[in-house]
């Protein structure tokens, strides 16, 4: 934010806008891996996760995030996944969260196919 | 020398044939890196070449592997190749030993009932006649089974029938034509010039008694050398490719050659060597119990060889190593499968820099044991207690690494063809593991111990808990009672399969009791269903996958299921009707002073 | 389409009973300075044209509200202050308090409420005005916001009124946008006249004088001051993306005017479009004068044909002329920066993108 | 005979009503209705369809009046006035029809709320915001305009339950499920259509109710965002515009939609106080009939002969109704054939 | 242990404001801070309800050391939507005055510039009787009053008596002189309620953390630190 003769520039808006959200790449992926539609968001994945020991990783949020169309948010997260699977094992609604996990890496990966 | 236009499908066929083969076996070979190429060379003039030899009848003619699987199964089969290869081979010395001519053409041993009537002159025809006519006789049985097993497939232990591609079919046609037209020709010329045996005679006989056999034997030879001449022809393109590459094949085994880097050279061989004999379909799981097809080995080396889309065999895999140890030709589908994977895999946009950041590396004072429990083992705290509290009364020197959580070691990333994103991981787990100093690494994860063995470059031993804990019991510093529970031992592919370690946790057992009796163990254990390597399978299909493994493995209905993979127990416990635990957590039950 | 029946359901429900004399008048802090005219517009219709009792007395001061809100002082000291204006009320004889700021209404009430929820609260807060100033006081009979008395009185406002919120050529009702102080019933909706979803206090003297409310999504949203968050420059930007939110929302309605019952908010409203014009380019109106905001006195003013200039419209940055012209308003352009012995003064530098 | 037979009023005839006379009568009770509405069946007779397994409601409604010749039914009549004498009750009625029962039994059911009392939600003002009745209403009777092009429902759980603001604390149980229901059925209605349901908790209790969530997420694509609407708004072009926050990223989240669902929980009926005060039987603090004993005999209440069935002792599901009306029936009979259910002050 | 959370739960707003909270959202849905800052009111108020049930006084100081109960602008919006009739932005008052006791204000960036309010309307209430001065908020400061409020100071008196204001004059009206005797009884007050002691408080760690960032204080109004907590905002770079 560049400052101006006033001293202060105009916030920016944190509200979101579910109209203009981006969920193509939600739909993308429901496409591949429909279990991700069962999500309850009850967050079992991120407590077992072993990288969330370490860092900010939450499929719950992704899931969510993905669904808003924050796609910067889950591509940050997403790279943090080490892929161990201990997150598909607890996961009540039976979502295949490392193959989500892994499609996702493939979407942000230079060569996708 | 004899000659007869009818002759010419077959001898076309036959040419054709050979140059294709030796361009191609040529063009493989010549594939094979330099080292490869060496032993090779070397191998032909060394004891292998003669080992070779014998592994060629007893696989290709014999199919010991076949007979292993089911009785009828390996008799069709060797029945075929066999018999097919003495009529050729006595028909070459009866050929040798009655032409007029001196000179022998290679299609006489074929055709050499009708270019050869009268034998009055030689005593020991009659002989021969006698066997060409049993082997003929014997391979008329085999092709009647084989029609038999298009329509009784379970009759020969095999749950479902490959699905065989449209040239399979044809090449099969002319393959089941061969006999009975050589049988009949022969039959028409017997019938005329009673140059027959027991067989070709006597229904020569019938023949000439309601027809005149002077219209039919003639085309009848036509057709048995057109179908002769169609299948060589077909044969490159078919799944009967096998019959020859399989011997090249054996050689290449005995002669120490293995698969490589790339899909090519000796991965060819392998391909070309699947007789699509249809074994991997019901040992597979994922076909027998979750009732999916199309990914099982023969479909994805049918898809390689006719280079059809092999993206879902090659993902679409628990890679559990089953078909490999099933497979009669013994071809290394799992190796075949990850080099796919590798290939296919793009490369995934990791970020581990936090590793560095985040994880803290304790350098104590060195210890002798470095215990690992791996990411698995933290959803079984049982088990890594019960660890943790014998290693405290053996009074091991040890240090627990991911006590506070683990680096994954780069194992369920490498499975599904990513290998090299996991150096992060596997960088950081070097450095605390090391930073231990100890001589000996002990793990609860099949899954890390495969990893640390084949991807890490440790200094020290690295060992799965089985093993350490028998040391233990061996070496007197922890004592064992007997259990008066039942267990059955379940083997963790990755363990077994994968890493051949067999004895160890049976050994540990022996002490509290022996395990039930069961005819999934080892090479033949079966797939949890938890494996790491398939994304693709739905959760439901995994659920079918392990209810019945868990029904097969405790049908002697045994108190326990006893396991050494967190992954396998953490999955049998999702359908367990009765306890099912980690080797280590039945020792701490019966540890005693 | 907006169902007005179910307005008026709602309103039924929120009647508030406002006395119509003897009001006991309490000056604004922001108002004073920066409308003025406002406030002594509201005396000379209550007193002129309706011949109501008003008094405007020296003694009372702020009821601290704003610094309340800003959180500087305590609850205590601004009870007491409140206690005070109170004491001065009943000394000089007047039950009805009428606040000119929509804060300070909002504190007022507030704070009997709470004297109600907690009546030792009341008991300490008269000790400790005793101990400060010797004083004692009653609470007011009735508690009432100069915009509830305007909103009482339109109609007889109406009936002085020489002209409409009316497009003089048209002949169309003019769109105006209300904006009612946070204050004024969100805290407590049934102090206000209509409640704090739809208040009826702005829209009925519009609808009265012969206009037309627009009702955008944004209308409920502050206008922006957040107290603290506009008093320290560092926090500005809290305020204006506020403000810009109300007028992006009202854009597509092309709204003639704005009309406000608080002290902050015609400021925020009428400042930040000159502000906003500076820093992005960005007016909200066709002509590039921006949208005239204007207080409910102004407009009564207006309505009533007062002279713009007394009523203080020249101490806005954004323009009122366009709307004056709009509704037929004859008035002295001239006058506009003209004062006392009608000396020309100099005339104050044009805003970089805003006309005037 | 007929004399002999005992005679046990019931105020209210819907399915509790229906149900209890049903089982009363069979007993051998002579059973009489009183009901305010024209039409026996109440609520459920504005329903369209049920949840979780999507059966008519007719069909429920069938059930409940299969012997509906059996006792007398006087619609459009409310009770007025009663009081207690030697053989039980004398009632009197707005059309002056009098009364003698040994036994009463209140099923006066509830009354859906009154989504206007939630004004940020703009029921009554913005055309497109309805509850939950008004959709079944359509469902039974058609949608009012044609333009069923990708339109965006958005299902506002939680709406007078739940919520000092509404004075009703409590849950009303039937909504979360009906939502989910009627999400399906709109997503089935209008196929190009975009739903969402904004919940506090789903409160999926019953069997089969998760299944039928779950569906609705995999199989018809509603959204669920954990959000409780806050205020509804009209845009320029007259589409809602609403504001709720996004509590699960914790961000303030707006949204356009064409249609708002309230889903408008469940009060006591107008005339529960009239009859907790002419009976004497108290009312909790929601103003739900408070039994004699909670949890263990909650048909009985504290006036004897006075016996309370359904949702006048709070919100419940048709299953539950139905079970309870049973059980009310069972409650009368012991009282009537002098064995009680023995209870807390039974016992004194 | 819990010896300030018992302060915070003497102050009635508590008492009357936090409720059980059901994370519905109402609040932040329509609060502007919670657009306008990371700010979300929702959190908040379970936060202070934990701290409160829990009494922990660890994490009601951290709070009160962070800039999250300075970014509410005390709309009072939640207030009219909240299911559970608690109240946020009363919550904030309450937890600002604290802040302000405690001397914790001066932790955080946002909390710091109450001495600039303090040192403005806080003492023009007891100077001039009201919060806002107009003739001192001059363009320097405030730059967004733009050309004719300019005009406005330059005029003032003309101005003002042109709309019947009595700008510093005595007796009654807009702008006037409010007289010493109610002036003094103002001084009075804020000496029995305590906004002296505030005061003192503010000024007090506002010097302290003055020294410990190395700005220049002292009592004006053009000292280094007033104009750093008037300007200075991290998120402005």
């Amino acid at each position: 934010m560049a400052k101006n003769k006033f001293g202060f520039s105009i916030h920016h808006d944190r509200q979101h806008n579910l109209d203009t959200a981006d969920r193509n790449l939600y739909n993308r992926i429901a496409l591949v891996e429909p279990s991700i539609q069962r999500c309850i968001f009850c967050g079992g994945c991120a407590s077992t996760c072993t990288a969330s020991k370490f860092t900010d990783l939450s499929f719950r949020l992704v899931s969510l995030n993905l669904r808003r169309g924050y796609i910067d948010e889950v591509k940050e997260m997403v790279a943090r996944c080490m892929l161990c699977g201990k997150c598909t094992m607890v996961c009540p609604r039976d979502v295949n969260i490392r193959h989500l996990m892994v499609l996702l890496k493939k979407e942000f990966s230079e060569n996708e196919f | 020398m004899n000659f007869d236009p009818f002759v010419l499908p077959f001898l076309i066929g036959m040419i054709y044939l050979l140059i294709i083969l030796s361009w191609r076996y040529f063009k493989w070979l010549d594939e094979l890196k330099v080292s490869d190429r060496a032993k090779f060379i070397r191998g032909i003039f060394s004891l292998n070449f003669f080992k070779a030899i014998r592994d060629v009848f007893a696989e290709s003619l014999f199919h010991r592997k076949v007979f292993k699987v089911n009785f009828f199964l390996g008799l069709m089969h060797m029945s075929l190749a066999f018999f097919w290869f003495l009529l050729i081979v006595v028909g070459s010395f009866e050929s040798k030993l009655f032409s007029k001519y001196p000179f022998n053409a290679p299609y006489d041993p074929v055709f050499f009932r009708f270019f050869e009537h009268d034998f009055q002159n030689f005593g020991a025809h009659g002989w021969f006649t006698f066997f060409m006519d049993f082997f003929l006789l014997v391979l008329l049985i085999a092709v009647g089974l084989a029609v038999f097993k298009k329509v009784h497939s379970s009759f020969f232990g095999l749950k479902k029938a490959t699905r065989h591609r449209f040239v399979d079919r044809l090449a099969r046609i002319f393959l089941w034509l061969i006999f009975p037209l050589r049988w009949l020709a022969e039959s028409a010329t017997a019938g005329i010039h009673h140059n027959g045996g027991f067989l070709t005679q006597s229904t020569g006989n019938v023949m000439a008694s309601f027809m005149n056999l002077w219209y039919f034997e003639y085309p009848l030879w036509w057709l048995y050398s057109s179908a002769l001449g169609a299948f060589f022809v077909i044969l490159p393109f078919s799944r009967y490719m096998h019959i020859p590459t399989e011997i090249i094949l054996i050689f290449l085994r005995r002669f120490g050659i293995k698969n490589d880097k790339e899909i090519k050279g000796f991965a060819n061989f392998e391909i070309q060597s699947c007789s699509s004999c249809g074994i991997c379909i019901s040992t597979c799981q994922m076909a027998d119990a979750a009732g999916m097809h199309g990914q099982q080995a023969v479909y994805y080396l049918q898809k390689l060889r006719f280079k059809r889309n092999f993206e879902d065999p090659v993902f679409n895999c628990l890679m559990c190593g089953r078909c490999n140890f099933y497979c009669p030709v013994g071809i290394d589908i799992a190796h075949l499968r990850d080099l796919n994977r590798q290939k296919m895999m793009p490369t995934l946009k990791n970020d581990h820099s936090y590793l560095d950041k985040e994880v803290v590396v304790q350098v104590e004072n060195p210890v002798r044991v470095v215990y690992f429990a791996g990411c698995m083992s933290h959803l079984r705290p049982g088990t890594t207690n019960a660890i943790i509290n014998i290693f405290e009364k053996a009074g091991v020197d040890y240090v627990f690494a991911d006590k506070d959580g683990s680096v994954c070691c780069g194992r369920p990333m490498s499975i599904l063809g990513a290998t090299e994103e996991a150096q992060g991981m596997i960088k950081k787990n070097t450095e605390i593991i090391t930073s231990s100093g100890a001589k000996v690494l002990v793990t609860s994860c099949p899954i890390c111990l495969k990893m640390f063995r084949e991807n890490y470059d440790l200094p020290m031993h690295v060992i799965h808990h089985t093993e350490f804990l028998k040391m233990l019991v061996v070496t007197k510093r922890l004592k064992l009672k007997k259990t008066t529970e039942s267990f059955v031992y379940h083997d963790p592919c990755e363990l077994g399969r994968g890493l051949g370690e067999y004895k160890d946790a049976r050994e540990l057992l022996q002490y509290m009791g022996n395990p039930d009796r069961t005819s999934f163990k080892k090479k033949r254990s079966l797939c949890c269903g938890g494996s790491l390597a398939n994304l693709r399978i739905r959760a439901d299909q995994r659920q079918k996958i392990t209810a019945d493994a868990f029904e097969k493995l405790t049908r002697r209905n045994p108190d326990y299921l006893i396991t050494a993979c967190p992954r396998c127990e953490q999955t049998f416990s999702t359908v367990a009707d009765r306890t099912v635990m980690d080797v280590a957590e039945l020792v701490e039950m019966n540890m005693i002073d | 389409m907006i169902e007005l029946k179910g307005k008026e359901r709602i309103w039924e429900k929120y009647q508030k009973e406002i006395p119509l004399d003897r009001y006991y008048y309490a000056r604004s802090c922001i108002r004073q300075n920066f409308w003025p005219g406002s406030e002594t517009t509201f005396i000379k219709i209550l007193e002129e044209e309706l011949g109501k009792t008003i008094l405007d007395e020296e003694h009372h001061t702020t009821c601290s509200g704003i610094a309340y809100h800003c959180d500087v002082i305590p609850q205590e000291t601004t009870m007491t202050i409140v206690a005070r204006q109170f004491s001065l009320m009943c000394e000089s004889g007047y039950e009805h308090f009428v606040p000119s700021c929509i804060t300070s209404f909002g504190i007022y009430t507030e704070i009997l409420e709470t004297w109600n929820e907690h009546p030792e609260v009341e008991e300490k807060i008269k000790r400790m005005l005793m101990e400060a100033t010797g004083r004692e006081f009653r609470k007011p009979k009735f508690l009432v916001h100069p915009s509830d008395v305007i909103y009482a009185l339109r109609f007889d406002i109406l009936k002085k009124a020489k002209y409409r919120l009316v497009n003089a050529k048209t002949g169309e009702p003019l769109k105006c946008v209300e904006h009612v102080g946070c204050h004024y019933a969100k805290m407590f909706p049934d102090k206000g006249v209509g409640g704090a979803e739809f208040p009826r206090v702005l829209m009925g003297m519009i609808e009265a004088w012969g206009g037309e409310v627009v009702d955008y999504p944004e209308r409920r949203t502050c206008c922006g001051f957040g107290f603290r968050q506009y008093m320290v420059q560092a926090n500005r930007g809290y305020s204006i993306a506020c403000t810009k939110r109300k007028f992006d929302s009202m854009e597509p309605y092309k709204p003639d005017l704005i009309v406000t019952n608080c002290p902050g908010c015609p400021f925020f409203l009428d400042r930040w479009q000159y502000v906003i014009a500076e820093m992005e380019g960005k007016v909200y109106t066709e002509d590039g004068y921006g949208i005239p905001v204007l207080t409910y006195e102004e407009l009564a003013g207006i309505v009533l044909g007062y002279n713009p200039w007394e009523l203080g419209l020249q101490m806005h940055q954004v323009s009122v002329e366009p709307l004056l012209k709009k509704i037929g308003f004859e008035y002295d352009p001239l006058d506009k920066f003209k004062v006392g012995n009608q000396t020309i003064l100099t005339l104050p530098e044009a805003p970089g993108v805003l006309k005037v | 005979m007929e004399e002999t037979k005992k005679h046990v009023l019931i105020v209210g005839a819907g399915i509790a009503g229906l149900e209890a006379a049903t089982h009363l009568e069979e007993l051998g009770y002579k059973v009489s209705i009183i009901e305010k509405q024209q039409v026996t069946g109440g609520h459920v007779k504005n329903w369209f369809k049920t949840f979780p397994y999507f059966d008519a409601s007719e069909a429920i409604i069938n059930f409940a009046e299969r012997s509906l010749s059996k006792f007398d039914v006087y619609n459009e009549t409310q009770l007025t006035y009663a009081e207690r004498n030697d053989n039980g009750f004398k009632v009197n009625t707005d059309k002056n029809k009098q009364f003698q029962a040994d036994a009463i039994l209140l099923t006066p059911g509830f009354k859906v709320f009154d989504a206007h009392k939630k004004e940020e939600y703009g029921y009554g003002i913005f055309q497109h915001v309805i509850t939950n009745a008004d959709l079944e209403k359509y469902f039974r009777n058609g949608w009012p305009e044609r333009d069923n092009k990708n339109l965006r429902f958005g299902f506002i759980h939680c709406v007078g339950s739940r919520d000092a603001k509404s004075g009703n604390l409590y849950c009303s149980k039937v909504c979360c499920a009906t939502a989910v229901k009627q999400a399906i059925e709109v997503r089935q209605h209008f196929p190009d259509s975009e739903v969402y349901c904004f919940y506090m908790d789903l409160r999926m209790f019953g069997k089969n109710y998760e299944e039928m969530f779950q569906a609705a997420q995999e199989k018809h694509g509603i959204n669920f965002v954990r959000a409780r609407l806050s205020e509804v708004n009209q845009n320029f072009d007259n589409t809602l515009l609403i504001k709720v926050e996004d509590t699960l990223t914790s961000r303030p989240m707006k949204l356009t939609l064409d249609y708002i669902v309230l889903m408008s929980g469940m009060e006591p009926a107008e005339n529960a106080a009239q009859l907790s005060q002419i009976f004497g039987v108290p009312t909790d603090e929601s103003g739900f009939f408070a039994p004699e004993k909670y949890l263990v005999s909650e048909n009985n209440t504290v006036s004897e002969g006075v016996f309370v069935a359904g949702t006048a002792t709070g919100p419940k599901t048709i299953t539950e109704t139905i079970n309870d009306a049973r059980s009310a029936a069972l409650a009368i009979h012991h009282y009537l054939s002098h064995s009680r259910i023995p209870t807390e002050h039974g016992k004194e | 242990m819990g010896e300030l959370v018992d302060r915070l739960k003497a102050d009635v707003r508590i008492k009357d404001s936090l409720h059980a909270c059901i994370h519905c959202g109402t609040c932040t849905a329509i609060c502007p801070a919670a657009s306008f800052y990371d700010y979300d009111p929702r959190e908040l108020t379970s936060t202070v309800q934990d701290i409160v049930a829990r009494g922990d006084d660890k994490r009601l100081i951290e709070l009160l050391s962070s800039n999250y109960i300075w970014y509410c602008g005390e709309c009072m919006s939640c207030k009219t939507r909240c299911p559970r009739d608690n109240a946020p932005g009363v919550i904030i008052e309450a937890l600002r005055a604290l802040a302000q006791e405690t001397g914790l204000f001066a932790e955080s960036e946002k909390g710091r510039q109450q001495l600039m309010i303090k040192r403005t309307l806080g003492e023009w209430i007891v100077d001039y009787g009201y919060c806002v001065v107009g003739d001192k908020m001059l363009l320097e400061m405030f730059p967004e009053q733009g050309p004719n409020w300019q005009w406005v100071l330059d005029n003032i008196d003309l101005v003002f008596e042109k709309q019947g204001a009595h700008y510093q004059k005595e007796g009654n009206g807009a702008m006037r002189k409010i007289p010493k005797e109610d002036l003094d009884e103002l001084r009075m007050i804020y000496k029995v309620t305590g906004a002296d002691k505030r005061f003192k408080t503010i000024e007090e760690f506002s010097k302290k953390k003055a020294e410990e960032m190395g700005i220049q204080f002292d009592e004006s109004h053009d000292c280094e630190y007033f104009k750093h907590v008037y300007t200075f905002n991290s998120n402005n770079k």
